[in-house]
């Protein structure tokens, strides 16, 4: 785990170090393309923040995605949805995509708290269903013919920012302003102690399930409007780059600890390296070398820091 | 007489604090060593080295004449020492005998890593038998009491054939009758030869068993004399640094006639049989048994941490059949466990957040539950001094790097600050020394004198007699005695424990 | 006296309810299409989740210890890669299977040199060991498929004493880490890391080697499954074995090992969850079930079994709770 | 704009060498890594600089690398899109940027106002031609058989363009073959070694089997050989087989007499018709929005005369 604030000197060494060698690294243009790839993983990595402080793992954030995203294009699409040119398409649209993360998020929840079956291998079964259902009902198909007023979500960075950003801010003050918060925190330290303290341990947990959730269909409405498809296989592999990203910026795998502003950086610092490789004009294979090895120095770095640290006093 | 063990010089400091500053003191062959001091004085900091979990910064050990630096437990094992730790130490997942055996199984052949099972059980039975533990040897640990759990560990001390044996709080959750047990088993490792450093807050224990004792106050030696030269009094003096007149402070309240808690019936299969009592406003109502005896179970049931087949819990006269622990702790209900370890605390929080956790509700700002920083800052601030914790530690330290006392200071504090109607204790009082213990028996019956109810759960009987307006006596789930103060008396609270019925 | 007896028949069902899921798994099946119910069909069953069998006897080591392993899919490209390319320039087979289970080995011990000396979270060494691993796999291969020789598919095919030889392999090692992990003082030790690592160092237990060890244990295994994977499908494609340790880690966790370490166990846990992954996919193609459904029927039954374990658990742990007393009949 | 600078490569006298960006979308079969080196070898041969980059199969990354490549200001992009419609924006950037856009083997949807230019086979015809002509083989025989068809990743486009291909061809075929396993392979060879044996379980008579992708005909022919069904064309008990691509396993198998037919796709005609399209833009000529790659069914009755034109060939010669 590293910590917050290191990952955060980390983007900016690594940022530093790079610009003079990888061409239009530091250019206006390609920040915002690195913003605009990141944004939607950065919306479903702060939800998946959240569930990892709880303790517990949400694997089925980026089939939900999937899933959501072709939920949106069955209402809006131009072509074949069933809101097809209607006023209300796109508002009915976004509330069904959202709602669609919020009940497989309520599904993992009871699935946890009521069923009490380990979080991973429930979201796992419910990853498999969820793209396995995403990709039956659409046979495989992309959807397009997506209404404009819902494509200027994906258009204007300005506007994904203001998106992801109050999504990020929202799931920061929750986390480190409100009693939720705080409860959130000490069932990731202690479940035990935390029900004999007057937690609502049941409650909180499927909450958390379904709030992230909710943040996998936001992602999803910022993925389907960026990629202006409704796509059943939209995040399919970002999975583990999403996990990683969240433990990059310090959040624990065993709960009770971990921030948003923590979770931010570590999403910005994958995607800086990717981008930054690819300017680079390495191989295919190489890039996915060097990021193992930028990963791994940067967990040393942190390791190391620590020791100095422990060891100077 | 060579000397077993010496300490030189030894110092140690976290974060800059230090703890222990030249130590040096020597145990004798043979001989059992008390170390006491006050909870943080650096007693288990000071085991830690010497077991090879801690390395001085600086000073230097001797053992049987030989210079002694342990890099690892492993390497303390070897040396022959062994360690019953303060904290439990044992895996849950794992069989009793293979607990006792974890560092150094014997082989099935010497070329072959293969556990020689027969061998682990007979030993272990035969150990168990020790310390008087009735379970088989494959009997998984976890399926054992917090009491059970410590007789464990101490067989695991045994086992290791060591020459030294350090038991750092041995008795915290034994009974009278068990801890009896383990002194006498001392008392033929002693005959055996076997040097041991005993450290407890029980100073009467102390002071029976030890040879020589060792006061540390502050990370220093304060004092080290023969025992049988010491009084309790003069080792208080040398550890809080002033006189303390008493051991329990002067009552200043009375019970009333109003009653908070009424328990009617209480019954459920296998675990508690129509438990019935009341508490009144103002009253310390104590709790005795034996391990196991079904104390702890009863007050999750009276928490609803447990499920209730029959009867009814009145507070203040009215129900809380069905209610979830949140909904009675809204009531005035406060639970103390007896494991603040795994029930009490979130070790690696905060120490402002697990004090603020109960009373979080009361600090937030609603529609949006806002926490209120000020407000809980300063009930932070508060609570602290009324329980006086260790003004060293600051708010936003890890709980886990206070000491045991201060740790349990903060389970009390952290349901002090809801300001409950009822409290009920599980052994409040594990593990803190006379100093914080005088402190929490104050609290206690400040409490009960602002007109709150306490149950009080305790295995020193002594203490519930010093406390105590009445006590009950739990033997098998079920309450066999209540005892008014005039009756008060050691002998009759053990035989009612035990076995004798004693009419109600 | 009928209830207690219906009582413990009730009981010894519910202790083993992996294996009576199991049974009715293969029972529908079995109605179903009688195909499914043919002895060589069962050796299918088991020659099929093999090498994804082994892959997650070696994840359980490391789940144990309440670690994870993110890397084996990569692993077992590097090897296969490597292995591919020795074959092709006409090593003998069995200097190619030690340089496979060398690279494998190694593998490991770098994962675990950088999680046990640099206190590095596992996951997060893991997760870039297996970036960079799928790299050098693709660099090794130039992202090209590499067909082996009909040596390896007579491999796979190959009998001893009548079973399959992946069947063998497969036993052999489930026997090998059982025994380990039972009977071994190191096996033990690996129960008591996971369940808290700082009690094992003071119990006196060499934690740091036990980690060591775990991890070159995974790496090994993956090896092996990769072998085994050549012997099935006798190419190397730029995706073998991706994506595995997902396979693997829910083959273990199914078969009851926990991922916050200290439970479960090799046998009957794990085989017996690869095994069910296997058979639900046999049964759907038996059955000529609509592509398009096989992840929803396969995640479903994963679904009931993981609920089954879940409600077995919570019964079990009523019926054994403590007695304080012994209710005498009223 | 970068078109001010027409054919500059071809004279030699180049005042500035281009630079076009490669963008494939996976190098998963050997079909894609035969297309991203024969694109970049024909890029090369012109002198002209390469910049490749491979999006793993993620739609958002493979966005950010086009746009990568507008920031590195390349004169051209040639792309395999993710799919038909996730590309569109990628598309637009390109078009926003005024750089020309080539579309390799995958078409994209048709949008208003997105230009592009795409050079596909019909992977739906080209497996419908196939099939039949394995029928065909079926109806000589004179017996009924029974079929199985190996599907690839649902996911993809192309491999459901061949699964309907497939059902195209035997569609009204049923009194010489009928269908009685679609084993599903995620397109990953271990998956269809597994599928196909189970269906060889469940109908040990299966004697005509599609498969997807010739990738995983050595999936297919392990798991054959374990139910000893693995016999060249005229032999007894011979499996009718087909496939898709032509690389070069299909070819040995070809040469060797166990194939009956795969469909191929002229990846060389492919790379050359993509460089050529971009330079053809760059210059300012008019180009089709599509070129179409015929593609052509390989069988033991022209394998002489078409294996030249069978990337698989070339590869397997190598
Ligand atoms: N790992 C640690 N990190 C920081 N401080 C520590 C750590 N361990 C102990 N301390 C501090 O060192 C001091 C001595 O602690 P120690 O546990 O030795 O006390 P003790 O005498 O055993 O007390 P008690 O009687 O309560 O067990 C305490 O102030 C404690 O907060
Ligand atoms: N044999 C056992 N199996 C499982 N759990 C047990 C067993 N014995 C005790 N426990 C659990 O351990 C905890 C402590 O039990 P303990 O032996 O201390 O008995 P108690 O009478 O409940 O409490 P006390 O020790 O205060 O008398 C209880 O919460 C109980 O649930
Ligand atoms: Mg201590
Ligand atoms: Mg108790």
């Amino acid at each position: 785990m590293l910590s917050e604030y290191l990952v955060a000197w980390l983007c900016l060494a690594y940022f530093v170090a790079l610009a003079p060698f990888a061409p239009g690294f530091a250019s206006l243009d390609n920040l915002r393309t690195i913003l605009a790839y990141l944004l939607p993983i950065l919306v479903v990595s702060v939800g998946l923040t959240l569930v990892l402080i709880l303790g517990g793992i949400d694997l089925s954030v980026t089939s939900m995605i999937a899933l959501a995203s072709v939920v949106g294009g069955k209402i809006m699409s131009g072509e074949e949805g069933w809101l097809a040119g209607h006023a209300l398409a796109v508002p009915v649209g976004i509330v069904a995509m959202l709602g669609t993360g919020v009940l497989l998020g309520a599904v993992n929840g009871l699935a946890v708290t009521v069923g009490r079956i380990p979080a991973f291998i429930a979201t796992l079964t419910t990853m498999m269903f969820v793209s396995g259902l995403a990709i039956w009902v659409t046979l495989s198909r992309k959807i397009g013919g997506l209404p404009d007023g819902f494509l200027v979500l994906g258009q204007r960075l300005w506007v994904a920012v203001g998106i992801a950003g109050g999504a990020a801010w929202v799931a920061h003050a929750g986390l480190s302003r409100t009693l939720y918060g705080k409860w959130l925190y000490a069932i990731g330290h202690n479940v035990r102690a935390a029900r004999v303290s007057g937690v609502p341990v049941g409650w909180v947990t499927f909450g958390t399930y379904v709030v992230s959730g909710g943040f996998a269909g936001l992602a999803a409405i910022l993925f389907t409007a960026v990629l202006e498809t409704g796509n059943p296989e939209m995040a399919r592999d970002n999975l583990l780059d999403v996990v990683g990203a969240v433990v990059i910026g310090g959040t624990s795998l065993y709960g009770g600890k971990g921030t948003i502003v923590g979770t931010v950086f570590g999403v910005l610092f994958l995607a800086l390296v990717d981008n930054s490789l690819n300017l680079l004009g390495l191989s295919f294979y190489s890039i996915m070398m060097v990021k193992g090895g930028v990963i791994l120095a940067a967990a040393l770095v942190d390791t190391t820091r620590n020791r100095w640290r422990g060891g100077a006093r | 007489m060579t000397p077993a063990l010496r300490f030189r010089g030894i110092t140690k400091s976290f974060f800059g604090v230090k703890v222990l500053q030249e130590v040096s003191f020597v145990v004798p062959g043979g001989q059992t060593v008390g170390i006491v001091g006050e909870n943080g004085a650096g007693k288990s900091t000071l085991m830690n080295i010497l077991g090879g979990n801690l390395q001085p910064d600086d000073g230097e050990m001797e053992f049987d004449g030989q210079r002694y630096a342990p890099a690892s437990p492993g390497d303390a094992r070897r040396a022959g020492i062994a360690f019953v730790h303060q904290e439990l130490n044992l895996f849950g997942n794992l069989a009793i005998a293979e607990n006792l055996f974890l560092g150094g199984f014997p082989w099935r052949a010497r070329w072959l890593p293969w556990i020689h099972r027969r061998r682990i059980h007979e030993r272990a039975r035969q150990w168990l038998a020790e310390v008087n533990l009735p379970h088989a040897p494959d009997t998984l640990v976890e399926r054992l009491s917090a009491g059970e759990r410590q007789l464990v560990e101490i067989a695991k001390a045994l086992a290791g054939d060591a020459r030294l044996i350090i038991l750092d709080e041995p008795t915290t959750s034994l009974t009278a009758v068990e801890a009896e047990r383990l002194f006498a088993i001392l008392g033929r490792l002693r005959q055996r030869g076997i040097s041991l450093i005993y450290i407890s807050h029980s100073l009467g224990d102390v002071l029976r068993l030890c040879d020589q004792v060792v006061v540390l106050r502050d990370g220093a030696v304060v004092a080290q004399a023969p025992a049988r030269e010491l009084t309790v009094e003069r080792i208080v003096a040398w550890m809080v640094g002033r006189e303390i007149s008493q051991l329990f402070p002067p009552r200043t309240g009375q019970p009333t006639d109003r009653v908070l808690l009424d328990v009617a019936g209480v019954t459920q299969p296998g675990v508690v049989k129509r438990v019935s009592f009341q508490l009144r406003a103002g009253e310390i109502l104590g709790l005795s048994g034996l391990m196991g005896a079904g104390r702890s179970e009863l007050a999750r049931i009276l928490f609803g941490l447990d499920p209730c087949a029959a009867g009814d819990v009145r507070l203040g006269g009215e129900s809380l059949r069905g209610q979830p622990p949140r909904e009675r702790i809204r009531r005035g209900l406060a639970l103390v466990t007896e494991d603040r370890r795994w029930d009490g605390l979130c070790a690696e929080a905060t120490i402002g957040d697990n004090l603020t956790l109960v009373a979080l509700p009361n600090l937030t700002r609603s529609p949006l539950a806002w926490v209120d920083r000020a407000a809980a800052g300063q009930a932070v601030q508060r609570i602290r001094e009324a329980v006086r914790l260790t003004p060293a530690a600051r708010d936003e330290q890890p709980v886990k790097t206070l000491s045991g006392g201060n740790q349990q200071k903060v389970v009390l504090a952290k349901w002090l600050l809801n300001e409950p109607q009822v409290f009920i204790l599980d052994e409040p009082t594990r593990g803190i020394d006379v100093g914080a213990r005088y402190e929490i028996y104050r609290l206690i019956q400040e409490l009960a004198a602002r007109g709150a109810g306490v149950l009080m759960i305790s295995s020193e009987i002594e203490e519930l007699i010093g406390l105590c307006d009445r006590i009950l006596v739990m033997r098998r789930g079920e309450i066999r005695d209540c005892i008014e103060p005039a009756a008060f008396d050691r002998e009759r609270i053990l035989r009612a424990a035990l076995h004798e019925e004693v009419g109600v | 006296m009928t209830a207690p007896v219906g009582r413990s028949l009730g009981l010894l069902l519910l202790n083993q309810a992996s294996l009576v899921l199991f049974a009715g798994v293969v029972l529908t099946f079995g109605l179903m299409s009688p195909a499914f119910l043919q002895p060589a069909n069962a050796s299918n069953i088991l020659i099929q989740p093999a090498s994804t069998g082994i892959l997650a006897v070696g994840m359980t080591f490391v789940l144990l210890t309440a670690g994870v392993d993110l890397s084996v899919g990569a692993i077992m490209f590097v090897a296969a890669a490597v292995g591919g390319k020795l074959i092709l320039g006409g090593w003998p087979f069995g200097g190619v299977l030690a340089v496979m289970i060398l690279i494998g080995v190694l593998y490991g011990a770098m994962n675990a040199w950088f999680i046990t000396q640099f206190a590095i979270l596992a996951f997060v060494v893991t997760l870039a060991t297996r970036y960079f691993g799928r790299g050098l796999g693709l660099r090794i291969t130039e992202t090209r498929a590499m067909n082996l020789p009909e040596s390896f598919y007579e491999l796979g095919a190959a009998r001893v004493l009548g079973v399959p030889l992946p069947i063998l392999v497969f036993a052999l090692i489930v026997v090998v880490a059982h025994v380990v992990l039972t009977r071994t003082p190191f096996g033990r030790q690996v129960y008591a890391v996971g369940a808290d690592v700082e009690a094992a160092r003071k119990a006196g237990v060499r934690t740091r080697a036990v980690l060591f060890a775990v991890y070159v244990i995974c790496g090994f295994c993956a090896a092996a499954a990769g072998m085994v994977a050549l012997s099935q499908a006798p190419a190397v494609s730029p995706t073998f074995g991706n994506n595995r340790e997902f396979m693997a880690i829910a083959a273990a966790v199914l078969g009851g090992t926990s991922l916050f370490g200290g439970r479960g166990a090799v046998f009957p846990g794990t085989v017996l969850g690869a095994v069910l992954i296997q058979t639900i996919e046999n049964g759907l193609t038996i059955l000529n079930v609509n592509s398009y459904l096989y992840p929803l029927i396969t995640s479903g039954v994963i679904f009931i079994a993981v609920l089954l374990d879940a409600t077995r658990c919570r019964v079990l742990a009523h019926v054994n709770r403590r007695k304080i007393f012994v209710e005498t009949g009223s | 704009g970068p078109s001010a600078d027409p054919g500059p490569t071809r004279s030699g006298a180049a005042s500035r060498p281009l630079t076009v960006g490669v963008n494939f979308e996976t190098l998963q079969t050997e079909y894609w890594v035969a297309g991203f080196e024969a694109i970049k070898t024909e890029l090369k041969a012109r002198d002209i600089r390469v910049l490749e980059s491979v999006a793993d199969g993620d739609a958002n990354r493979q966005l950010q690398q086009v746009r990568t490549f507008i920031t590195r200001r390349v004169d051209g992009i040639i792309l395999v899109p993710k799919d038909a419609k996730t590309c569109i924006p990628a598309i637009k950037a390109a078009n926003e940027a005024g750089i020309p856009i080539v579309l390799f083997n995958r078409p994209a949807a048709a949008a208003e106002g997105v230009r592009s230019v795409a050079v596909v086979a019909d992977n739906r015809k080209l497996t419908r031609e196939t099939v039949a002509f394995m029928v065909e083989q079926a109806r000589q025989t004179g017996r009924k058989h029974k079929a199985m068809v190996v599907v690839g990743d649902l996911g993809d486009i192309n491999a459901i363009g061949r699964k309907d291909g497939f059902y195209d061809a035997v569609q009204g075929q049923e009194a010489v073959v009928e269908v009685v396993a679609e084993v599903p392979s995620e397109w990953n060879q271990e998956k269809a070694r597994a599928g196909v044996v189970n269906a060889l379980q469940a109908h040990p008579d299966i004697s005509f089997i599609f498969s997807s992708s010739d990738f995983l005909f050595p999936s297919i022919v392990a798991a054959l050989k374990s139910a000893n069904r693995y016999h060249k064309i005229g032999a007894p008990g011979h499996v009718i087989l087909g496939g898709f691509d032509g690389d070069a396993t299909a070819y040995q198998m070809l040469v060797e007499g166990y194939l009956d037919a795969t469909g191929v796709q002229d990846v060389y005609f492919e790379a050359e018709q993509c460089v050529q399209a971009l330079l053809d833009q760059l210059a300012g000529k008019e180009v089709p929005p599509v070129i179409l790659d015929p593609g052509f069914v390989i069988h033991q009755g022209n394998l002489e005369e078409k294996k030249a034109r069978m990337w698989g060939a070339h590869v397997a010669r190598r």
